[in-house]
This record gives C-alpha cells, structure tokens and sequence, in this order.
C-alpha cells in the first residue's frame, strides 16, 4: 500500500491553492498509515474549520469535518465510542489554538488516546490571511498593518504545560524528518500533539513580501532549526527560530484505561 | 440607461479589481453603478466573477438578469456563466491560449483578443491582462471616459504608471482594431 | 555499471504549477513552456531522489524507475 | 412499580432505559443532577460518560458521538444551552440524532440560577443561526420526564435530528413518582430504507450509515452532496435545505404530541406547557365548578406545532388564555395560529417561582 | 461627497463617524473586512482595535468596554453570532449599549460561508435564552448600512441595550455609492436624569454611571438591585424584568423605522427587508405597470415592531407577499400581527444566492 | 487605610459558606491594595461566575460579575477603555482554567496588564462539589464517584507555556507568604497570574471525608511545599504537593505599550 | 384527602432530607405525594425550605397555597415564608435557642419543642433535630405509618441506626406530650 | 516589662462560627458556649499574633492591643 490507496481520487484536487502546503502533509500523514499497515476501516480523520481542516475531505476513509475550533472534543465522542480505531485530528493553528486553545489543553490533560496533526502556518488561510495566534510579533497581517501587538505562542511549550504526553514538531518542507516524526507519534500510546510548519503563500506568504510560492516555500527552512542542533547553534542562529523534532515522548495511563479499568472492577463488585 | 456587465476568468486575475475600477469610475461621472461579486476562494485561483452595473437611474437591486457585455479570461470560466449571455451580449474573451468556438455563441457579437499577449510581451508578466481589457472594453462601450479610469487608477495609487499603461494599451488595441475593420 | 534511470510523470489534472517540483529538483529535470506551465524538460538527468514528488502538493508527480 | 424520583433522576432514567451509550457534560443549576447521576451509574454498565471543559466541549462530543452511532445525551441549562447553539446548528446540518436536555432557569444571562421559567421556548426553536429542523418536547412532571427522555433516542435515530426536551427547574427538582414503564405516545417508527451513503435527500426518511462502520462517511457542515462533500451548487443546496426542513414538516402530525381536555364544548381555553400543564388541569376544574365552559391544551411537542391540529382543537373556543413563566412566547405561536376571530389573552409569571392557583384565580377572573 | 465603498467599509465608517472608541472581532466571512478595515483605521486616531481569541471573547471585550462607557462594536456572522448570544444575553441584562453586526451567510451551521442568506432574522431576536429586550435594525444597501452603524451607538446608549445590526452577505460585500451624511431617521432622543447608582427600575429610560467613573459600580448578570447587588427577591425581579422589556416596549413607535410605498392605495403589498428591499420596491414598478394595484413594505428595524403601526399601514391590503431568503421568518411576524382577514403568502429563496426579478416574478404570478 | 475601607460593609455577610477560605484570600487581596496605596477609584474587580466570583459583589469600588469563564475577555475590554486603572480578575479553578481556560492562556500571551488571582479549590463550588481541572487524578468528588479519570492542570506550567510573565502560588492559609506575593504581582507590568489555594469545606472538604471546616482549613498545609524548599525536601515530602512561592516574574513589553506605541508613530506620520 | 406540609430552617439542619422521607414514604402507602424546594445555597447555612404535598388523589401541581403543618427548626426561616401559615396551620418549632411569640400566630395551634436540645442530649451533636421532629410529627399527624417511615430510612441505608432511633425519639415526645396533656 | 495586652472583639452579625480562630489561635483564646457558637474565652491570654484576625473568612474578629 502507498498513500494513495488512502485518497479519494474523485475528490482531487483539492481546493488548496497552488503551491500551499497543506498536500504535502496530508500525504506525509498517508504515507505513514501505509508505511504502518494501518487498514482504512479504523482510521477517522476529525477536522474543524480552515484550510488545513478541509484535507478530510480528500480521502477514503471517515472523516468528520466540525465546527470551527472543535475537532477535539467532537474527536474526543468519536474516540470514545470507538476505543479501538485511530481516532486523529486535522487542525490549524488558528482552529487549534485560538478558538480551540482551551479543548487542546483540555485534551492533552485528559489523555484520551487521539492525535493531533496542527497545519501552523501562521495565519489564518482560509478567510484571508489575519493574525493568528502562532503569527510571530511585529509581523504584518491582513489584521495586523502596523506589526502584530501580541507574541505568539510556541505550542510545544503550551503543551508541555498542559500535560501533553507526546510532543512533535515538523515542517512539510523537511519531509522524511515529518514522516518519521508523524509514524512516532502514531505508535505512541496516549495524547499526541505534532505541529506541521506549512507555507501559505497566498496570504502570509504574500504578506510578508514573498509573491512566489515556491520561494515561500524554500524560505521554510530558515524558519526553523533541528532540535539536535539546539546546543551546537548559536543564539544569533536560532533567533526567530522554531526547533523541530520529537520533544517529549512519555506514556502516562490513558483516559481509557483508567476509564475501563474501572468499568471492569465495578462488574465483578 | 442601465449597462450590465459581467468580469470573469481564474482567480488571481484581478477580476474584481477591473469590475471596481469600472463601477468606481462611473460614480466619478455622477451616474450610478452598483459591483458585485462571487466570494469563493477567487485568490486560490478557482472561477472568479464580478458584476457591475451602471446607470443613469439609482440602483436599488443589484442583480444582473443578463448581461450587456461579458469579459472573459478564460474558457472555463465564460461556460460555467453562460446563462447570462442572451443575443445581445457582446462578448469579450481572451484567445491567447484558448480559442472559442461555442455553439451558444453563434449570435453574439464577439471579440477574441489576446489580452495575456499584449501583458506578457509588454511587461513579462501576465498581471496586466485585466487592465488592458478594461481599456479595450471602455473604447468599446463608450459608457464611461477614459479619464474618470485614469483618476480612479490614480487615486488608488499603487503601480498607477504601468496600470495607466495597460489601460492605454487597451484602448489602442480596440482603436486598432477599429481601423483594421474599418480598413 | 550502467545509471539507473526514471520516469517522471506529471498528471496535468492533479498539477496547480505551483513550481515547487521545478524549484526542488536538483537536476533541473522540470522546465517551463511557453504558457508558464510546467513539464519535465530533462527526465534523462533525474537521480530518483522524489523530492519533487514528495513535495508536490498535489500527488501530481509519480517518480518510476524504469 | 412505583418509585420516588426527582425529575432530574427521573429523566435520567428515561435515558438508561432508553439505551443511552454516551453522556458529556459540564455542571450547571438546575441540570447537575443527571451529570452527577450519570457520573455513578453509566460506568457500572460500561457506557461513557465524560465531564468536560465546558458546554461547547460538551455538545461537539455528544454530536461526534452520535454521528458514531451511539445514543448520545447532554445536559445543560439556560447559559449552557446558549452555547450549545453553534453545535446544535452543526447537529442539524449533519442529521446527527442527538439528544439535549435543557433544564429553564430564569434568565436572561445567569439571571436566576435556582429559580424556574420558560424563557427558552423561542430559543429552543431559533437558537442558532440559520433556517434549521429542530424536535421540541417538554414535559409537565417528572413522569414523563422519564417518558420524553426515554423516547427521545428512538426519534432522534428516526428523524436523524437532534431532539430538545425543554424541561423547567420546577419540573426537574420537584420528587414525585415515577414508573418505568414504556412511554405511552402513539409515535410510529416505520422501517426506512437503508443506503450505503451518508447522505440522502431525495427521501424524507432513510437508514444511512454512521462513521465507523467502514462505509466512508464524509461529514460536514458546509452544505455537501450525498457523499457528504462540500458544494454550494445552488440546485443542491436547495435540496439539502428542502430535505432538512421537509423530513420534520412532513412528519408533523406524527411527531406533534399534546394532552388536551373539554376544547369541544368549551368556550375559553387554558394554554400553557410543560409545569403550567398542572396549573391549567387545575383551572378547567375550578372554573368548570364554577358553571365557567372551559377546557385546556397542552403541547407536549413544542417544535413542530402542528397548526392545522390546533386549530381544529380550538374550532369552539372564543377565548384562549396562555399561561407561561415568561413574557408570552408559546403565546407568539398560538396568537399566530389562532388569532382570527378569537380573543388570545396572555398571563406571564417571571418572578422565578410557580404562581399560587390563586394568585392565577385573580388575573383570569380580571380576563372574564 | 458620494464615494464608492463596499457594504462592509460603509458600515465601518458609519461606526468611525458615529465616534467608535473599541471594536474587538473575529475572522469570518462575510464580516472579515470590517475587522480589518478597523485594524488599519482605529490605531491612526488612537482607538482600541483587538483581534480576539474567538467570538466569545469578542463580545465579552465589547460588553467589558461598553459598560466602561466606550462605544464598542463588534461584528461577525452566522457561526460566531451563535457563539455570541450568551455574551448578548449579558448585554441585556447589565444594559450595556454594545453594538453587534451580524452579517449573515447561509445557515444552519458553517453552511454557505460565502453565500448570502437571512437566515438569523429570528435568531437575532430569540437567540440567547430567557426573556430579553433587544433591538435589531437591517440594512438595504452599504448607504443604509452606513447610517444605521453610525446611528447605532446613539440608540444602544439612550436605551442602555445591545442594538443588533441584522446585513446580510450581498449588502455588506456590494460596493455603491455611499455619502457619509447624517443617518436620515426621525429617532428622538431626550434629555435622561442622571443617577448615581449604576441601575434604575422605576424609570424607563436614566442615565446611570459606568464603570472607571469612580462611582462604585457593581454589576452582575444575576438579577440585581439598583446597587447591582445580586438578590432573587420575587418582587425585584419582577420589577427589573418589567424594567428591561418596558423600555423598549414602551417607546416602539420611536424606535420602529420603515420604508413603505403605495400601501393605502393598494390591494397587494410585497414585504422584505435588508437587501430583498431593493427587490420589493422593484416589484412594485413592475406589477403596477401591468396593472395591479400593489404597495411595498420594508422593516428597517426587525425589532421591536410596532404592531399598531403595521396593522394601520396594511388596513386596505388584500394580499401580502412576503419575501425573504430563508424558510419564512419575518413571515411568521407578519402572520401573526396581520393573518386576519387577509391571505399572507410566502416566497423564499434559500439557495445562497440573491433571486433574479425573473425567478421571482414568477412565482408571484402563480400567486395572483 | 486598611482592608476595611475597600469592603463594603452593607452588603456582608458573604453568601460564603462556614469556614470558606474566600473571604480571607479577599481580605490579603485588599490588604495589598491599602499597603501599596492604591485608591479606590483606581481599581476595578472583574470575576466569572462561581462561589469565588461573588468576591467583587463585597468589594467598595467598581466590579462586574460577568459569565462563566468570561472574567478575561471582559477585563481586556474594561482595560483598555480605562487604561490607568488596576483591572484585577478574581476567578475560580473552574471558571479560569475550565471553561475559561483558553482566555486565560490567551491573556498570558497577549500580556495587558490585567492581574489574575485564581482561587483554587479544586473544585466547582457553587455547583455542587463537581471534579475540576484542578482536582487531582483519583479523587472522589460528585462527579467522579470512582476517583477522577484524568490529571490535572499545574496551572504554574500551564501559565508558563502559554508565556505568562509573572507567575505565582500561595494559599489563604500562608496569609503572610500570600500577601507578599499579591504585592509582587501587583506591582509586576504586565499580565500576572497568582493561583491562590483556598479550602472549600462544604464539598471537596467533605468529599474527601473532612466534616469541620476548621479541620479542612488546616489541613491545606499539607497540600503544598515552598518553592524555596524545593531542592531540600525529598521527592516524597513533595509526593501531590503543590509547591508555592513566586515561578516567574520576567518583565516583557505589554500590549499597550506596544500598542499605544504605534498609535503615537502613525500620529508623527 | 390532602395535606400541606411546610419544613423550614437553616441549610444544613437537613430540612430537605426529612420532607423528602415523609413524601418518599407517602408513595409506600400508595398515597400520591410530591416533594419540591428551593435551591438557594442550602448547605451553605443559608435558610431552607421544603414542601411536601401528600394527597389520596394525583397532584396535578405541585404548588402550596397554605400549609396544613409548617415544621420550623429557626425563628428566622419562620418568618421568612410566614405568608404560608393560615389560621387553620399547625406549627411546629424547635425553642432550644429561642422561643417563639409572634403577634401572627395568635390564632394557630403552636408546638414549641426541643428538638435540637433531645439530639444533643442523646447524640452528642444536633444532626438528628430533622428526624425527631419528623417523628413527632408522623404521631401528630397520623396519616403516614411509622412503619413507612421506618422502611424508608432502612432503603437508604446510612446511618439507618441512629436514624431510627432518633424518628423513635421524636414519637415518644409526642406520646409524653400526649400524656403530660391528658394528665 | 508589662506583657501587651489586647482585645478581641468578634463581630457576632459577621461571624459565621466556622471555628477557624478557634483552631489556629495558638493561646486557646476562643472557646464555644452552650449553644455551640465562638466566644472570647480567655482574652487575657493573647499575644496578638492577629493569626484569628487575618484568617477569619468573614471579617469578624479584630484584635486591638491595649
Ligand atoms: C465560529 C467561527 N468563527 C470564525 C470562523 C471563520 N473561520 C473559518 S476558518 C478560520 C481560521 C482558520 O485558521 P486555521 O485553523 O489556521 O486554518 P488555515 O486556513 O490557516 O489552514 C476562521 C476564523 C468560523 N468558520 N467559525
Ligand atoms: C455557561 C455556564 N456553565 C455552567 C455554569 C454553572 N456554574 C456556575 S459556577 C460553576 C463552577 C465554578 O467553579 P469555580 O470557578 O472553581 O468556582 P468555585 O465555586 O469553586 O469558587 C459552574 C459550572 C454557568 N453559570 N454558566
Ligand atoms: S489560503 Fe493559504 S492555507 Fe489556504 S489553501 Fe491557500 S495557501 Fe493554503
Ligand atoms: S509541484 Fe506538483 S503541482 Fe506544483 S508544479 Fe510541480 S507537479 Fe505541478
Ligand atoms: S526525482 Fe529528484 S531528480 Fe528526479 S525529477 Fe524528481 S526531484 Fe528531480
Ligand atoms: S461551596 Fe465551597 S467554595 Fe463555595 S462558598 Fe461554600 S465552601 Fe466556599
Ligand atoms: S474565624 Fe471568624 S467566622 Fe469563624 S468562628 Fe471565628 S470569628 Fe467566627
Ligand atoms: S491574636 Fe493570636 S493569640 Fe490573640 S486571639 Fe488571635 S490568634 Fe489568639
Ligand atoms: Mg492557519
Ligand atoms: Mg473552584
């Protein structure tokens, strides 16, 4: 099996614009299914509102596409009525941490075993390129003329705060580091967070000067440093620098087994 | 009078741009004009369609029922509205890469010109294709002065000099035209 | 030992010309036509890696070993 | 046999016995109690129950949970049920059969937390944004609290509609008998065709498959086509909304359950639902007693009301009398289905406790 | 000075010239540009501009700001305006004169995001749960939604209420000429006494301090005294229920704008509002030419309605005809206050788009 | 001045249960403001809704009680209409980190100068005893008869991945350490954040077998460590405990400043 | 038959529990019953109160017009909902701490008796007040059988023991009551 | 040297008789009377440590030294 046998042809191509990102992730995640033997039949895609949460859409399996900035919890009934399937969440940085901030905190301290794929491209795509909260400070934005007011939040760090068991980062520009980064945290057993660094070159891209996708798209990797490197880098070169790679990776019990853990104790009482 | 127009083609092409030029423009000469436009993700480079309307009454609903003239960029596009070409629409369509031949077409006044052409061989970009068609249709129509265009081009400020180009490109494209036909 | 040599495919109904295939490729392997469009100009070159392919965003590029 | 329930556990009963898969809520006056009941009893026979972050949470699991397949139950009151709009609208889009309890509080805002009203009856029905099928029942006592919960599922599945029980703090607090028994409505549930996508619009009513069957269900709440994808094609779009708004328009006389007594030979009607349905019983009998004419209606199914059925209730009565908690919304309706050629009078009560008979006695004799 | 401005910049101006101190927003089409307009203009004359979180935040900023005395404004649509209405309800019952655009898309839920309806006409009025007064005014083009954002702060301030601003898609995204003239309503507003305590029952309409005045405001969104103090005295919460609905009810004459044409002489009468209100009048010029004897009536403000009033204007009507893009909302309005004695027909559009005169000529033909 | 001149007394007793630590986290809170001078016209209270919420319902100067979860967003707006003045957020575990929690991580990134205290009583009150996101993982409250299924928050680190720059712990029983630490916070520009441990004796008292108020007062002591101790006491001497004292307290540019910053450059342009 | 109860006191003092076990054991006996109350934070010490309407016939609605008994452990709660008391009420109230001499109560058959005071002697704490009034009350009324009762508090289980023991209190207060009058 | 002395007056309209003082004063100032309910027990016998005072949750008890 390939990534292809999770796509839904008919569906192609996709309403993404030329030269955004979002594709290359959707197949990294596919790739991985493949690469781990995952049969389609349990595998449900839940998504909330944004480019980013329009790739359920395109493939052939279930797939849930919610309301803006709720994937989590409705993944979280879909989980829980389905203990024994991949249960995985498509968002954006604006539908996962703004509007949705509070469910992926909430999500990552309850750990019920569903992960989370974030599309950070710094922007919100789909409705025309404003601030969104992992937009860095001082940047400019359809909302944001004279440089965003507020820092952004680094998510690996929010998410450590919040208990998160599994903690990632990738971009679609580094793609075999994804890949693996994506397959780790499929296997992992618990809560898992990966944040996917995507271009959107039609606003934020645009926005900070960049008219030709591909360019934006090369940019990416000055966007970021691997976190292997963090103490062999200077500070200079990890300035404005996100790290990428696998942050935390610690299992903790699970809502569910603690859940019917107890279950199976009040039936033999 | 009432002129409908139609602006169509692939997002990206700066459609709604020329149809806001064109209606802004009409209010500079104290006539009325209402623009409209579709709001599917026209940036990402799907259909992209704008309506304008001018006239000399106040507009109090801004619906086309069909249109007047109807500028095309591309084919697929100038399809999916075809409903709203009836006999009397004249059309504009752009044949740089594409050529037109519809059935639904047989009695409607049509000009095939190579707007994309003209923008790539003169500027080397492509941006400009909207603008020179804008020039070619306000020869054509006589509705609005090629001034009031400029003034609104310029008013807006940004790349005003290669705009006004364009537009000017535009309009000698159709003055040439009229020549080779009146030739 | 003879070079092993690939097929590159380009699905024109999947592909958006977004030119990350072109600006990926570290063979040159894709080109522009006169419509700006892309399409593989210089297949004899490519080394297999699939980049282009990975990174397209589209699934419009299937790299073949032939 | 007989048992003595608050109306909160009442309901909560209904629930279970009504095969409840699945609860998610967050604590709210004067609706608690079913989560804290729930929270003891569902884990003993292996069903979810979940407490979450808040009510938006709550109603998206519930929904994610019904479109699982599973008979999936909230719980809120009036702040809670105000956030639950958005995912009520999404519940509708996707035809995900649903089940929301709202307990009344007085409002608006935290307004009365522990008081009772009936300021939500408009809100059940127009609460969220857009045209939208909504099934509204509301029960008078916690009898059939138990009843209305429990057959709640079975419409829910049938219609593929979330269903509202609109309940009042009076009504959920008070303890009062209860039997398990089946619930006693006439509503008939035919066998619907079955069908592999997870959309259908041509049919009122048909079986399609829920997410984790293996089937490729595709759901969203952007307009879609059958296969669930999204598409705002004009024509299709007009099918989907005709589907959503006919599936329950069509089956209105099905669905529209009421109790009613004397309108035949009665001149003045006492109108009102849920805990005022006591109070109107009451009424027709002190003022039949009295050598008054007078009979009562109450809607148990508030949403869809069906107005060709109450108008031909009310062929006799030349005086209609709506007592609500609240500043007369079940009376905006009845005013519109009944306006001509009767007198349609209005007693609301928002002082935050059920009225005393008397005080009733008083205001209607001022109407007479 | 005529300038040609797209539905949503108009509204922003008006907000500019009608002295904006605060807008908090969210992204989402079709209301997008207002937040972005204000991120570029606020800044330049040292007004607050805040891009929230979510909607939830947005209002609650809004309300925060508003009962700090500033006038503040936000604006969204379908889906953030569900998320809203807690936030709204809270606005009622403090009396905080926010205001709220609501630029509405298809519904229910995400439905068409870039399609126009009128979908949330109810909504706006029974959204949030329990009685509440409120004020919804809807806009026909970009002049008029100019001149109803700017007179907005004015009205929300004299009557210490949330005012909703109902536009729709087409409305806000068609650009027209638009002069920035004084709104052309005959709204009176009269000298308030001034009090010291932040709340008033007695009286319906005061000038009571805000918060940051140093007066010792309290406010909650519990029923309170005129301290702000929280109590759920029976008497007292009647008294400011009264309170909050009277001052709106009481002064609907006032607060009831409308565009009307032909009505007293006419036998058929086309009804609409916000953009089908260029369709209507339209209409009118088209059946009086073949014939008819036809009248056009427009709500600007959808709430509250004044009754009275629009019985009066229909005295002579025969056949109403009301219009709208959705399942029939302000249909139900009109039922109700004119169903007597006349045939109250519907014709809705529910495809996303606008109708074409055509499309709707004939179905009006079928009706005649 | 002392505490006294910023109660109002007309409206006491509290609705406070017996032996409720509220009132004495109120009454360190008001202290603060006599030693630090503020006036009463200088400050305004701002709360959710819960049992701590009610605090502002006693105070002398300006407060809104606001909805569930809410304190936050209204505070933003209250602050920035009135800019000089003391914009303080008085919460509860469930109110700020529950359903009002993506407020709160939103706030610590935005950085207005708003103070947060949160009275933490893992529990929900005013409900009735329910589990909240405070109560730690197997503890017996109303709604989780069988010990509660998921972890909790360490607000601490919470508030620190969402980037809160003044960050600290304390409890009404450490009344001293307590008032110090509101001062600190007080007088700290920016967002801050004081999680303030408070005994709620008439539910997660007795739910945790405690029937006399004054016992469960008193036994808050074994809840938490000083941070000060932290690298003296043994692992099991901090085994559930909470540690207290002052995490964070790092200056960074404010939303206003950077804000009104820009204001004054487009006045010059 | 129908009969009004009203018990009212501080939060705490378990005023719901009781008229809960009096309506619950009403159902036992196949007579209609329902018990309603208000929710203001009642275990917060706050006053408190419950009704408990017991009929032969089913209660449509479950609202009291006027109490037939009105059970008060405080002075305070009596006055509070003092509107229910008519002249045909029968008032019972705990004057361990205070008495009762109200100029409204004139007219009303008044029991004023120890509750608190018999727990504390008996139990050591005040928890049992409830259920001894209860008990004198079941005597004094004579339409629920103490068996029932009994019953009831044994289904719930806690602390039946004592529970019982304190309902068996309360009914030989009567008695002696009964007695010291009949003497 | 004269020990301090002080007052302590519990406000009897605020206290809520939670017992706190009772249980922290470390001089067992306080005491409960026949009707369970606080009262200033041994006066003498403070130090004015305002331990009750600052951890009374219901502003009821001041201490003022003499
Ligand atoms: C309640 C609600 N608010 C706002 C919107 C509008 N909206 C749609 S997508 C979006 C932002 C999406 O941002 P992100 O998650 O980053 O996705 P991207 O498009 O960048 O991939 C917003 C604000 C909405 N649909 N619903
Ligand atoms: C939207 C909404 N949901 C739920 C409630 C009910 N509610 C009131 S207070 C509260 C919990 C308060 O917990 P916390 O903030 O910890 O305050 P505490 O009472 O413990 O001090 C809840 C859930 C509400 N008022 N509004
Ligand atoms: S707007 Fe941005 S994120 Fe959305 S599809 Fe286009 S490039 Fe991608
Ligand atoms: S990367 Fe893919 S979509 Fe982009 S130009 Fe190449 S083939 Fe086309
Ligand atoms: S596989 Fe590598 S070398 Fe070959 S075309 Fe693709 S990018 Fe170029
Ligand atoms: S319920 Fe708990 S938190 Fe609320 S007042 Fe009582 S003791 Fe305090
Ligand atoms: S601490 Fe205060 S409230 Fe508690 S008993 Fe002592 S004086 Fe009374
Ligand atoms: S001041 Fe100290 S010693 Fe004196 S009564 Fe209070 S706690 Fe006891
Ligand atoms: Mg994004
Ligand atoms: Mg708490």
């Amino acid at each position: 099996m390939t990534y292809k046998d999770y796509l839904d042809y008919s569906k192609l191509p996709t309403i993404f614009c030329p030269g955004c990102g979002l594709g290359i992730g959707l197949r990294a995640i596919l790739q991985s299914f493949s690469d781990l033997n995952l049969k389609k039949e349990d595998i449900i895609f839940v998504s909330g509102i944004g480019c980013s949460s329009r790739i359920p859409g395109y493939v052939d399996f279930d797939s849930l596409h919610t309301l803006h900035g709720r994937a989590i919890p409705f993944a979280t009934g879909v989980k829980l009525s389905h203990p024994e399937k991949n249960v995985i969440v498509i968002t954006g940085d604006g539908d996962g941490l703004s509007i949705g901030g509070n469910h992926m905190i909430h999500a990552a301290r309850r750990n019920i075993n569903i992960k989370v794929f974030l599309f950070n491209n710094m922007t919100y795509g789909m409705t025309g390129g404003q601030a969104s909260p992992t937009t860095p400070l001082k940047k400019i934005t359809s909302t944001t003329p004279y440089g965003k007011y507020d820092s952004d939040f680094d998510s690996v760090e929010l998410l450590k705060g919040a208990g998160a068991g599994f903690i990632a980062r990738g971009t679609v520009y580094h793609y075999n580091m994804l890949l693996k980064v994506i397959k780790e945290s499929l296997i992992y057993k618990g809560f898992s967070f990966v944040e996917i660094i995507t271009p959107c070159p039609t606003y934020y891209g645009r926005l900070q000067g960049i008219e030709d996708p591909a360019k934006f798209f090369i940019k990416l990797k000055d966007f970021v440093y691997s976190i292997d490197q963090k103490d062999v880098l200077k500070e200079e070169e990890k300035k404005d620098k996100l790290p990428i790679g696998i942050f935390k990776n610690e299992r903790r019990e699970t809502f569910e087994e603690i859940y019917f853990k107890i279950v199976e104790d009040l039936k033999t009482k | 009078m009432r002129k409908n127009f139609i602006f169509t083609g692939k997002g990206g092409q700066g459609i709604i741009f020329v149809a806001t030029l064109l209606s802004q423009s009409a209010i500079i000469e104290n006539l009325h004009s209402v623009q409209t436009q579709i709001y599917t993700a026209a940036q990402r480079g799907d259909i992209s369609k704008s309506e304008v309307i001018i006239s000399d009454e106040p507009i109090d609903y801004p619906k086309i029922e069909n249109a007047d003239f109807f500028i095309s960029l591309t084919k697929k596009s100038l399809i999916k509205f075809k409903e709203l070409i009836q006999e009397n629409t004249t059309v504009l369509f752009d044949n740089t890469f594409e050529d037109l031949n519809e059935d639904f077409l047989t009695k409607n006044k049509i000009y095939k010109l190579p707007f994309t052409k003209i923008s790539l061989d003169i500027f080397n970009k492509n941006e400009y294709t909207n603008i020179i068609s804008l020039g070619f249709l306000i020869k054509l129509t006589d509705i609005i002065k090629e001034d009031s265009i400029i003034k609104t081009l310029e008013k807006m400020k940004k790349d005003f000099e290669n705009n006004k180009k364009a537009f000017l490109l535009g309009i000698n494209l159709y003055k040439k035209l009229l020549v080779e036909k009146e030739a | 030992i003879k070079r092993k040599t690939f097929e590159v495919i380009i699905d024109k109904n999947l592909c958006k010309n977004c030119l990350i295939c072109l600006n990926v490729c570290p063979k040159k392997v894709f080109d522009l036509d006169e419509k700006y469009e892309i399409f593989v100009k210089n297949q004899d070159d490519c080394i297999g890696c699939k980049l282009c392919e990975n990174l397209c965003p589209d699934f419009a590029i299937e790299v073949k070993e032939l | 046999m007989k048992e003595f329930l608050q109306g909160n556990i009442a309901a909560s009963y209904g629930a279970i016995d009504g095969g409840i898969d699945f609860f998610a809520g967050y604590p709210i006056t004067p609706s608690s109690e079913i989560l804290e009941m729930f929270s003891k009893e569902l884990p003993k026979f292996g069903k979810i129950f979940l407490q979450m972050e808040d009510e938006l949470a709550s109603i998206c699991a519930v929904v994610g949970a019904s479109l699982s397949g599973k008979k999936a139950l909230t719980a809120t009151s009036g702040p809670g049920f105000s956030l639950m709009q958005e995912g009520i609208g999404y519940a509708t889009i996707t035809e995900a059969p649903c089940v929301i309890i709202n307990v009344m509080r007085g409002g608006p805002s935290t307004g009365l937390p522990t008081n009772v009203s009936q300021g939500d009856y408009m809100q059940s029905k127009w609460g969220t944004h857009g045209d939208h099928p909504m099934i509204v029942f509301s029960p008078k006592n916690p009898q059939e609290f138990y009843w209305l919960t429990r057959i709640s599922f079975d419409v829910a599945f049938y219609y593929r509609n979330p269903v509202i029980i609109l309940s009042d703090e009076s009504v959920a607090h008070m303890r009062a008998e209860v039997e398990r028994t089946l619930p006693p409505y006439n509503l008939k549930f035919k066998e619907k065709e079955k069908l592999d996508l997870p959309f259908n619009f041509e049919y009122d009513l048909t079986s399609n498959p829920f997410i984790g069957e293996g089937k490729k269900v595709r759901i969203t709440g952007l307009f879609h086509d059958e296969t669930g994808f999204p598409t705002n094609e004009k024509s299709n779009v007009e099918k989907v909304m005709n589907h959503l708004m006919n599936k329950i328009e069509h089956n209105k006389e099905n669905l529209f359950l009421y109790e009613s007594d004397g309108l035949e030979n009665a001149e003045i009607a006492f109108v009102g639902f849920g805990i005022i349905g006591g109070l109107i019983k009451e009424l027709k009998n002190i003022f039949d007693s009295k050598g008054f004419k007078t009979g009562f209606f109450r809607p148990i199914t508030l949403n869809p009301l069906n107005d060709i059925k109450i108008i031909n209730l009310f062929k006799n009565i030349e005086k209609v009398i709506v007592i609500e908690l609240n500043k007369g919304q079940l009376f905006l309706d009845i005013k519109r289905i009944l306006s001509c050629n009767k007198e349609i009078n209005f007693i609301g009560f928002t002082s935050g406790d059920i009225p005393k008979i008397g005080e009733v006695y008083k205001k209607i004799e001022e109407l007479l």
